[in-house]
């Protein structure tokens, strides 16, 4: 039973699922357009609600998938299927047999300048919360520059029908606080504020950080949407929103303005998916059988999906969805 | 010349010239000042608020959007009672933050 | 500021308009305070450029501003409209341009709900049959004026004599640009550049050789506010609105205020008189205010009209230092003459503001 | 109180095309009330009226109908732009506005009653001339901040037309020229059909009604209503 | 024995004694000079009034020498105060009775002036100037080997307080400890010298003495002479007022520091809180220690167990409150919108139950008394249906006696309006103010507990008794502060099994979430909860009842059985 097990993407739902294959006596197949194995996770450097550094967990990850067949730098360019099984053609023109496929093509960060009102690409000092994390990681960024007052955006390309995002990113408000501390320790006589609509602290510690942020690190938490944002003489950034809480207008400047941009569904599998017949849900992501138990299995029989591909989604969901979709593969490859 | 108008003031909250000295030195004696959640428990609660705009978790926006006088005005409507306090779901001292502010 | 940003924005907001052959409608406003503008608009499209811009003495007013000014119902005003779509079939166009902001947006805002909502559009038809007996068609293309002189600005740059830089320091005049927010605001993708940063006018600055001034309150509207201008007691409303503004734009020292709406300039000019009056405050340098002028004033200004010409004299802000800056001549006893040279007499002058 | 459309308000309120199209589900962002220009100068916040709109209780309708607050809006349309969730708050205002007025509920509030000045000024230009606007009857009187040069304007309107360039009173096509017969007739016609007639002519007995009530004459009253300012009343403080 | 009338060892006593006397002189005098006039008279009449007068003797007696109140609570530490203080009286009185019967040594009688001067001195150091009758010899001899037993426990005491059944003692600082040491070496060095007149021994007596007496105004021992005055003071029934002057300086003095309260305090449950009791406030006020003085008044519980176990009778809770009060407030209350308040009381009724505001946050305490008054056939009516206004205690609790005024007068007026014969009370707090402050003549003021007993008393109210096993908690503000015990406890032996608590009645634990408290953050109340708890819990009761809706709430958090309000648990037991 050495069956291959195709696996697009090779992010954190690609390797835990192709980890979990491999110990089931499967051969699991990476197939990962970028140059390494990672993901998006990769380039983080803590992971809330803890700040456990993100390494720690993809370096376990990568040295789990270190015997997987990988193929880096490729795309699959085509895909038919038939009675034994999917063939697919890689960009390097090598083909691929297997029983089964599992997208985990994960997500996309939601294009910041679409949202214009916020100026990212047009003032110097609105960045995005990827942009922030790189921050973290590599201490360098021209725009932050011994800031005294930094503000936080969330729901930047959530929650919004102008930019046809209606869904909740899940995951932007936990970041927000996390980064919002750490920005904190890093420059710690600035002034942090987060604007957000809801904070969203679904998790286990989730609602100990916010607890821990507004405490301990005296992030002001301010209810409301910010409306727009302009640039000052100085080149320093003056925002309005509602302090709903309020009922008042309010405004103010800040040295730093980032953005939680949201995940959209990485969108360079398009193709692929159509060969495959799976449609996309109202939110853009795929369609998955249902959300309860059918979560992995598509309308393809024999197409699984795991992590930030169906929707927005934290990690821990994502390793949990990894490996249980290598359960459904496993089922199917033996039924 | 009287033109029959004139310019009004702006209601904006202009945080860049909040004044905060009141609330921070609430929150050095009360840390747990900055953990309200604006769930609105003590306001619905309050005996004066069944009477009155008696809002604490208004009052403490107040302090920190600079409209400490408005805060002052409406703690005089407080009968200290308490329930507030009794309600808070992040465990406020409220009542001893309520006397606090007006010392 | 990184201007590639607005640049990449610029080219996903281009409407797709003709260049020629308009059924162009009046705007009550402009007609009433800024005559010279729309004189000029016309002898530009048609004179110098050679374009078929048609005026049909039957249009009347859109009732945009008594629509606004919550006077009358929807269904009156988009009949009113759809009399003037009825107009325009009958004089053979299918190009609609209208002078006024407000009219754009009613129509803006007309031809989408009817477009969403097709069950009132036939009940328009009706009334429309029912009062006047005309049917109208839908006009293939919807302009305002500013977008025609947009469209046109290249070739208006040709026959520029005075661009906007200043002959004395040779550096670029510093031009505010102020969208009438009925142009975009609640249809982003009917305006050159969209509604955060339109090009319409940013656009005649740059080809004419002005500099941009993107200052924080850009997006505020003038404060004009229909029934808050309309009832003396609301005034207050309105001049606040341009306060801030005036406020926001004074620490980048502008020479000059660019509109694209009939009624913003007239704000934006006599609310800096009402604050002068009231306050002793004036924006510009040594006790001038900052002209507030028509887009096609600034394209007559570039190209050479006489000032007197283009109706500048209508301003209570001086003119005159511009004029300087530019490097514009003028004869100053023609400003308040009237035809063949009448002596119409002189404004007085103001406490706090200059205004020769 | 007794007014038109008593336990019907809601009901009515949402036969608008305006509410069809401004008001779908509000999260009380605030974006509206961050952008709001009457926000910032009147004691008014654009995402209550959404608020009170969508939650569609006849009682606090009434209150909202008879009210200064949806008087305070300028109609400028910027929080159309950017509210998440595609609401237009300013065509809510509008729709809010005609009903007060067609229930009568405006009469009860210092801004409301205030319609009946841009209601006589602009409708009767509108019908007399084909105008909103038109200089003959904008008034330096009323309007002192058109300063002295618009004081010198109304002083000169024919020569400086003339000089402009307008047709002012002329035949044919041109600025100001005379909007034809014909045409005005029709504009009559439309406000009669559309139901801006039966409007007008309410706005102006309400009007004339209160004017007795308060012994005014109708002039008197007109510039009471125009002039009157309980301004602190009015601001956001 | 030794033929002079005096040597220079007894300079230091003399010195000792003048200063000391001089001081308690102006210290008399600039206390009643405090009082506020009115206060003077009544004190000054009071001394002159018989009966007050016997009640100054009885406890004069009792309590200074005696220390009958020690006694009481533990009679270790009865025998321990009363052995040094009544010994040490009566060395002092037989020294002055032995004067006419002393015979002076040859030759060296004094005359005149300088009899008088060796009077002063004599009784001290008679031994060394003077040959005794054996009967009073005797009689010195004891007492002083009686005070020597005291001083023995003291030092036991100190060295392990365990022992003698305390365990926090109060900790002092040096001039404490000095004053201590020099207290229990007068006696020692007394007898030494005595019976072998060394005269290192006579110098070493008269200057512990020198030194107790210097030292005596600036430590606890002060309480010594001021006690005196304080029971004097009290009897004349005066109030406390400002925190440091007139009655209360008087009380303060009076505090021995001798530390009960520390024990006795709910706070102490953590060793943190225990520099918060009564003990450490009166020595910080005392000392004008304002800032901590402040912090600790305004920390207290207001339980009032200190007061109950206090053995000098000291009202510490006046004092915190006198301390609260005393503390600038620059708010002026605006309860103007008191005036529109309605009663939700509509006809005339025998019987109106007011709930309060924390009883609004336990409906289920008002269901269970409208189930009671239901069952009971009562003609009643709720006077705050729909929330109505607070009875003015936490305002009192904040010294803010004006503005509680306010709230008093509007539910005067309203329960006055209501023309009920009978208020009934469901909380504590309220039924605390109603009873001290408000002035409702002809109505009778109950609270629910006394109500409930009185209407099954009375065969109104017929109840079934269960099996349910109940322990009764006593909340302050009714069993400390008004005495009802019995009532609630009748009331559920009644319904059901009346289990022990370890602490009853007047030493029942505060819960911790009494409403006296500003300070105390959520974890110190939890810890004085789960105390509280653990001494309910002593007789595994099945369920916890109270008669406080803050009791209640405070227990519901943290206890392991269910928690009820006395009326619940009566509504449950009804005969249907």
């Amino acid at each position: 039973m050495k069956e291959n097990i195709l696996i697009i993407g090779g992010g954190a739902a690609g390797m835990e699922a192709a980890t979990q294959l491999q110990k089931m006596g499967l051969t699991p197949i990476i197939v990962e357009k970028s140059e390494k194995l990672g993901g998006h996770i990769a380039q983080w450097d803590r992971l809330f609600p803890a700040f456990h550094p993100a390494k720690d967990v993809v370096d376990q990850m990568l040295n789990q998938v270190k015997d997987v067949k990988t193929y880096l730098n490729t795309e699959v360019t085509d895909i038919q299927k038939d009675n034994n099984g999917f063939h697919a053609l890689l960009s390097n023109n090598e083909t691929i047999d297997a029983k089964a496929v599992v997208l985990a093509t994960g997500f996309d960060v939601f294009k910041a300048e679409r949202k214009q009102e916020y100026g990212y690409g047009i003032y110097n000092n609105v960045m995005t919360s990827v942009e922030l994390e790189r921050f973290f990681k590599t201490g360098k960024d021209a725009r932050i520059n011994n800031p005294k007052k930094i503000g936080f955006v969330h729901c930047v390309g959530a929650r919004d029908v102008k930019v046809c995002n209606t869904y909740c990113s899940k995951v932007c408000c936990t970041t927000a606080l996390k980064q919002a501390c750490e920005i904190r320790e890093v420059f710690p006589d600035a002034e942090v504020y987060t604007f957000y609509m809801d904070l969203r602290m679904f998790g286990p510690g989730y609602e100990d950080l916010y607890l821990k942020t507004q405490k301990d690190f005296d992030v002001k938490c301010i209810r409301g949407r910010v409306c727009e944002v302009s640039e000052d003489m100085d080149g320093r950034l003056v925002i309005k929103a509602e302090d709903t809480l309020f009922g008042k207008p309010l405004k103010m400047t800040l040295d730093v303005l980032v953005l939680m941009c949201s995940m959209e569904k990485n969108k360079s599998i398009d193709a692929i998916q159509a060969k495959l017949g799976i449609a996309n849900n109202s939110d853009g992501f795929m369609q998955n059988k249902d959300m309860y138990l059918g979560m992995n299995g598509t309308s393809q029989d024999g197409v699984f999906v795991a992590g930030a591909c169906i929707a927005p989604k934290s990690l821990p969901d994502t390793i949990g969805e990894a490996r249980s979709v290598a359960t459904q593969v496993f089922n199917y490859i033996n039924r | 010349m009287d033109f029959g108008f004139c310019l009004s003031p702006s209601s904006h909250v202009k945080m860049d010239s909040v004044d905060l000295t009141t609330f921070n030195r609430l929150k050095e004696t009360n840390p747990d000042i900055n953990t309200c959640i604006a769930c609105g428990s003590c306001t619905a609660t309050c005996t004066a608020g069944n009477f009155t705009e008696m809002s604490f978790r208004r009052l403490l926006l107040m302090l920190q959007r600079g409209k400490e006088d408005e805060a002052k005005k409406m703690i005089q409507r407080c009968m200290l009672c308490g329930k507030c306090t009794l309600v808070c779901p992040r465990g406020i001292n409220i009542r001893k933050i309520l006397l606090d502010i007006t010392r | 500021m990184i201007i590639e940003g607005k640049q990449k924005i610029w080219a996903d907001y281009q409407k797709d308009i003709p260049d020629d052959h308009y059924f162009y409608v009046r705007s009550c406003i402009r007609q009433a305070f800024w005559p010279g503008s729309e004189v000029t608009f016309l002898d530009i499209t048609r004179n110098k450029l050679g374009k078929d811009f048609y005026e049909n003495p039957y249009h009347t007013t859109c009732g945009g501003i008594a629509y606004h000014s919550d006077t009358i119902p929807q269904e009156t005003a988009m009949t009113i409209i759809a009399r003037q779509f009825a107009l325009m079939k009958e004089s053979g166009y299918e190009n609609y341009v209208c002078s006024c902001i407000t009219s754009f947006g009613c129509y803006t805002e007309t031809l989408e709900t009817w477009h969403e909502y097709p069950e009132l559009e036939a009940k328009i038809r009706q009334y429309l049959w029912d009062s006047c007996k005309k049917e109208f068609a839908k006009p293939k293309y919807l302009a305002h004026a500013s977008d025609l002189i947009y469209k046109f600005r290249f070739d208006i740059a040709k026959q520029m004599k005075f661009p906007l830089v200043n002959v004395k320091t040779g550096k670029p005049l510093k031009v505010v640009e102020h969208i009438g927010c009925h142009y975009s605001k609640m249809f982003p993708s009917k305006g050159f550049g969209g509604a955060e940063y339109p090009h319409v006018l940013v656009g005649m600055i740059e080809a004419w050789g002005g500099e941009v001034v993107d200052y924080p309150e850009r997006r505020q509207c003038c404060g004009f506010g229909f029934r808050q201008y309309f009832i003396q007691a609301n005034r207050g409303y309105s001049e606040s609105n341009t306060h801030k503004k005036f406020e926001s734009m004074e620490p980048y020292e502008p020479d000059l205020i660019i509109t694209n709406c009939p009624g913003c300039p007239y704000f934006l000019d006599r609310w800096q008189y009402v604050i002068a009056e009231q306050t002793g405050k004036t924006y510009g340098k040594d006790g001038y205010g900052i002209p507030a002028l028509t887009y096609e004033e600034v394209a007559g200004l570039v190209m050479g009209y006489d000032p007197w010409d283009l109706g500048l004299q209508m301003h209570q802000v001086a003119i005159e230092p511009l004029l300087e800056k530019m490097g514009i001549p003028y004869d100053p006893k023609k400003k308040y003459q009237g035809l063949n040279g009448k002596d119409l007499g002189m404004p007085h002058c103001p406490m706090h503001i200059k205004s020769v | 109180m007794e007014y038109r459309f008593k336990g019907h308000l809601v009901e009515e309120l949402y036969k608008d095309y305006r509410i069809k199209e401004g008001m779908k589900a509000c999260m009380n962002c605030g974006v509206c009330t961050a952008v709001c220009p009457a926000a910032e100068f009147y004691k008014y916040n654009p995402k209550n009226i959404v608020n009170i709109v969508s939650r569609k209780n006849e009682q606090e309708l009434e209150d909202l109908l008879k009210s200064d607050t949806i008087w305070y809006c300028g109609e400028c349309m910027s929080c159309v732009t950017r509210c998440p969730r595609a609401n237009a708050p300013g065509l809510v205002i509008m729709a809010l506005r005609k009903l007060s007025m067609r229930s009568g509920l405006y009469m009860e509030s210092e801004k409301g009653r205030q319609q009946y000045v841009v209601v006589k000024d602009l409708t009767s230009n509108i019908l007399n001339y084909g105008y909103c606007v038109y200089p003959r009857t904008f008034d330096y009187e009323t309007h002192k901040e058109f300063g002295p040069v618009g004081k010198w304007i109304n002083d000169n309107l024919d020569d400086l037309h003339a000089r402009m360039g307008s047709n002012l009173d002329g035949d044919g096509p041109g600025g100001l020229r005379k909007i034809p017969k014909e045409s005005l007739d029709q504009l009559k016609n439309i406000f009669d059909v559309t139901g801006a007639t039966e409007l007008i002519e309410q706005v102006l007995a309400d009007a004339h009604e209160e004017a007795v009530k308060e012994k005014l004459s109708d002039e008197e009253y007109f510039m009471k209503v125009y002039t009157e300012n309980d301004w602190e009343k009015h601001l956001n403080h | 024995m030794n033929s002079q009338i005096f040597h220079p060892f007894v300079l230091p006593f003399v010195l000792g004694m003048a200063f000391v006397l001089t001081y308690c002189l102006v210290g008399l005098v600039r206390v009643v000079l405090q009082l506020p006039k009115e206060d003077r008279k009544k004190f000054l009449r009071s001394l002159v009034t018989p009966k007050i007068a016997w009640a100054n003797i009885r406890d004069l007696f009792g309590d200074c020498l005696f220390h009958v109140k020690i006694w009481k609570r533990n009679p270790i530490l009865g025998y321990m105060h009363s052995t040094i203080a009544f010994g040490w009286f009566m060395i002092i009185v037989i020294g002055h009775i032995m004067l006419f019967t002393l015979k002076p040594l040859e030759g060296v009688e004094a005359e005149g002036f300088a009899r008088t001067f060796t009077n002063f001195y004599y009784p001290i150091f008679y031994k060394f100037f003077a040959t005794e009758t054996p009967v009073f010899a005797f009689l010195m001899d004891f007492f002083l080997l009686v005070i020597i037993s005291g001083i023995l426990i003291a030092v036991v005491k100190k060295i392990h307080s365990r022992i003698v059944g305390v365990k926090r003692v109060t900790k002092f600082g040096f001039a404490d400890n000095m004053i201590r040491f020099a207290l229990w070496t007068i006696f020692p060095f007394r007898l030494i010298a005595e019976k072998t007149n060394i005269m290192a021994f006579w110098w070493l007596y008269s200057f512990d003495l020198l030194i107790f007496m210097c030292m005596l105004p600036f430590t606890r021992y002060m309480h010594i002479p001021t006690e005196a005055l304080f029971i004097l003071m009290r009897h004349a029934g005066l109030k406390a007022r400002e925190p440091r002057k007139g009655y209360n300086l008087a009380q303060l003095y009076s505090c021995p520091s001798c530390g009960l309260c520390i024990d006795a305090c709910p706070m102490s449950v953590n060793d943190k809180n225990s520099g918060n009791t009564s003990a450490y406030f009166m020595k910080k006020l005392r000392n004008g220690d304002s800032e901590d003085a402040k912090r600790i008044a305004e920390t207290c519980l207001m339980c009032g167990k200190c007061v109950m176990i206090c053995p000098v009778s000291i009202e510490s809770c006046d004092i915190k409150f006198s301390q609260r009060a005393a503390t600038p407030y620059y708010i002026n209350s605006d309860h103007s919108y008191l005036e529109n308040v309605e009663s939700s009381s509509s006809d005339i009724s025998t019987v109106l139950y007011f709930a309060g505001c924390m009883t609004q946050l336990t409906p289920i305490i008002m269901r269970a008394m409208k189930q009671i008054m239901e069952a009971a056939g009562e003609e009643y009516e709720f006077l705050d249906k729909d929330g109505g206004i607070c009875c003015g205690r936490p305002m009192l609790l904040s010294g803010k006696v004006a503005e509680a005024q306010a709230m008093i007068a509007k539910n005067t007026e309203l329960i006055k309006k209501s023309g009920a014969k009978k208020l009934v009370l469901s909380c504590p707090i309220c039924y605390k103010v109603f009873k001290d402050e408000y002035q409702l003549e002809g109505i009778e003021i109950q609270h629910h507990t006394q109500y409930i007993n009185e209407l099954i008393k009375n065969g109104k109210l017929k109840v079934n008794k269960g099996n349910v096993n109940y322990v009764y908690h006593d909340p302050c503000e009714l069993g400390r502060a008004f005495g009802v015990y019995d009532e609630p406890r009748e009331v559920l032996e009644n319904v059901g099994n009346l289990r022990k608590a370890k602490s009853e009645k007047e030493l029942s634990i505060c819960c911790g979430g009494s409403l006296g408290s500003f300070n105390l953050t959520q974890k110190e109340r939890d810890e004085i909860t789960n105390n509280s708890v653990a001494d309910l819990m002593f007789n595994n009761p099945d369920e916890i009842v109270t008669a406080c809706p803050l009791c209640l709430k405070t227990f519901a958090r943290k206890s392991p059985v269910a928690v009820k309000d006395i009326a619940e648990v009566v509504s449950e037991q009804l005969t249907s």
